[in-house]
């Protein structure tokens, strides 16, 4: 039998529920009520056999904050893709690599979660290990180290999840 | 639409080479992986998006769009993976004063 | 513009020799698994690119996903197997 | 021009095939293996064989691999370093002896996609014709298959579920 270690949101699966639905109606592009009813009761199953890992169910508002931030961080990656692109194919290699150990300030599992991501797809740094706030980032060169250190993305993700409370 | 999707393909064309370079020159397999996973996937993400424009309005232009969200979500944590894996086990990344 | 669409299969092609010099000769595990995922990457595409090549875009796209999903399965099996144990 | 990306598809073939073969270490062997089946998939999707990539991709370069990690990560690490011994003298002469005999006996076979070939004037037009009014379903591949071939298709399905417990059995976790 399958053990739990937390109790299943029912909002939660829902969203689950929802979203693999979607994904099967994709896939299989027929709307008979035969394989539309399969697809419902599958994308339950599954939805409710993994429903035990994350309880956290984003608010309509932060979607919305969400959505905002990606045309920004689509900009930045941008940005620092070009900057990569001129690194590599400079004769020089004017690379530097190094570690950078960052504390953020942010008390949410989900926002820390984003961070990580944000700072792994701006090309010149990858999260290369997440402790609770704590992230070791291995950066390319100074000027990509840069951005990490004066905590650019740390501040919009905190001005994203200013509303939430806190659970870390 | 052609044009325009032959001019994003060649800009997505232009990432996946200098990504190709990258990994050939970079020292390390922590630089490399900036390479692989970064530039890479922002040249895949531009050469989806213009054979979406060549596709026009369709089911399969929306496919072509999950598959293109799906690369930019699980490159990353790919990347992630291997970099961890590849601290964890004592790997040193490569300085400028071994030269 | 099905002539633009070969030269792309062709340097796509190219590019993947390229990788594949990476997984045949690095130096550690761990840039053979880069070479790897960069490999996948471009079959992604190109399996795409041969769909709109042949017109049948169709057919093609849910091979590509497949990929896509089935490539972060593997993915992550190898670096989690790499992080138990460490270095060969 | 059709057939000058499949002689890079085949080239890249080879040179993994070789790699797999020549490599020092097993995980690396797998590895390459990996990409073998990439490029064996790009080489179905491009010769039209849709279905066969698709089997290709998630089983050959998605499964294999991790089944083949799990193995590894099983056994002892000495196990995976490999000492081959070099071929003998024998394998280096009939190796080749039978790949020129193959290319030899390909030369007779009817061109790719020739439509007045043995295999398709012969039972494939009438399958293609009533596979439809037959079984009802969209794909043809799928009701060849799984409909006029079912009884072979059921006995091939039991010896993969039989090897599939076996599997289970012998990677289960202990305790």
């Amino acid at each position: 039998m399958v053990t739990r270690s937390r109790p299943i949101s029912s909002e939660f699966l829902f969203l689950k529920t929802i979203t693999l639905f979607v994904f099967w109606v994709l896939f299989s592009a027929s709307f008979e009520w035969v394989h539309l009813g399969l697809g419902l009761i599958f994308s339950f199953a599954v939805a409710w056999l993994n429903s035990g890992h994350s309880p956290f169910v984003p608010r309509f508002r932060l979607w919305l904050r969400i959505f905002l931030y990606i045309p920004w961080l689509f900009y930045e990656i941008i940005r620092s893709s070009l900057h990569l692109s001129k690194l590599i194919l400079h004769p020089a290699l004017p690379i530097d690599p190094h570690l950078i150990s960052v504390e953020s300030k942010l008390h949410h599992h989900a926002a820390v979660v984003l961070l990580g991501n944000s700072i792994t797809l701006t090309p010149g740094t990858i999260t290369a290990e997440v402790d609770r706030n704590n992230l070791i980032v291995h950066a390319i060169d100074k000027v990509s180290g840069a951005d990490i250190v004066s905590k650019q993305i740390e501040l919009k993700i905190a001005d994203i999840f200013k509303d939430e409370k806190p659970d870390l | 639409m052609n044009i325009l999707a032959i001019i994003f393909m060649s800009a997505g064309l232009f990432f996946l080479v200098v990504a190709a370079i990258g990994v050939v020159r970079l020292p390390d397999v922590f630089s490399r992986s900036h390479a692989v996973s970064l530039t890479d996937s922002l040249g895949a993400f531009l050469m989806l998006i213009g054979v979406a424009f060549h596709e026009g309005l369709d089911t399969n232009t929306l496919k072509i769009l999950v598959v293109l969200v799906l690369l930019y979500i699980l490159n990353p944590v790919i990347a992630h993976a291997t970099i961890r894996a590849a601290l964890r086990s004592g790997l040193k990344p490569w300085k400028k004063e071994n030269l | 513009m099905t002539t633009f669409f070969f030269f792309v299969l062709m340097s796509l092609g190219i590019l993947i020799g390229v990788y594949l010099y990476r997984v045949l000769k690095g130096p550690t595990i761990f840039d053979r698994v880069l070479g790897l995922n960069g490999i996948s990457t471009k079959a992604i595409i190109s399996l795409i690119v041969i769909g709109v090549y042949f017109d049948r875009v169709d057919m093609f796209i849910d091979i590509s996903t497949g990929y896509a999903l089935i490539n972060l399965v593997g993915a992550l099996a190898v670096a989690k197997y790499l992080e138990e144990k460490g270095l060969p | 021009m059709i057939f000058s990306y499949e002689i890079i598809l085949l080239l890249l073939l080879l040179i993994t095939a070789a790699g797999a073969i020549m490599v020092k270490d097993l995980m690396s062997s797998v590895l390459l293996l990996g990409s073998y089946s990439f490029f064996l998939a790009l080489v179905w999707a491009w010769t039209g064989a849709v279905d066969v990539a698709f089997v290709e991709a998630v089983v050959g370069a998605g499964l294999a691999t991790v089944l083949f990690l799990l193995t590894l990560f099983r056994t002892a690490p000495k196990d995976t370093r490999l000492r081959r011994p070099l071929p003998s003298l024998i394998t280096l002469i009939v190796f080749p002896l039978v790949g020129v005999l193959l290319l030899y006996a390909a030369s007779d076979l009817p061109g790719y996609g020739d439509p007045n070939s043995p295999a398709s004037v012969h039972v494939s037009p009438t399958y293609l014709e009533q596979s439809y009014q037959d079984s009802h379903t969209l794909n043809v591949v799928t009701s060849v298959l799984m409909d006029y071939r079912s009884l072979d298709t059921m006995v091939e399905t039991v010896v993969i579920f039989a090897s599939g417990i076996a599997c289970a059995l012998l990677l289960r976790r202990h305790g």
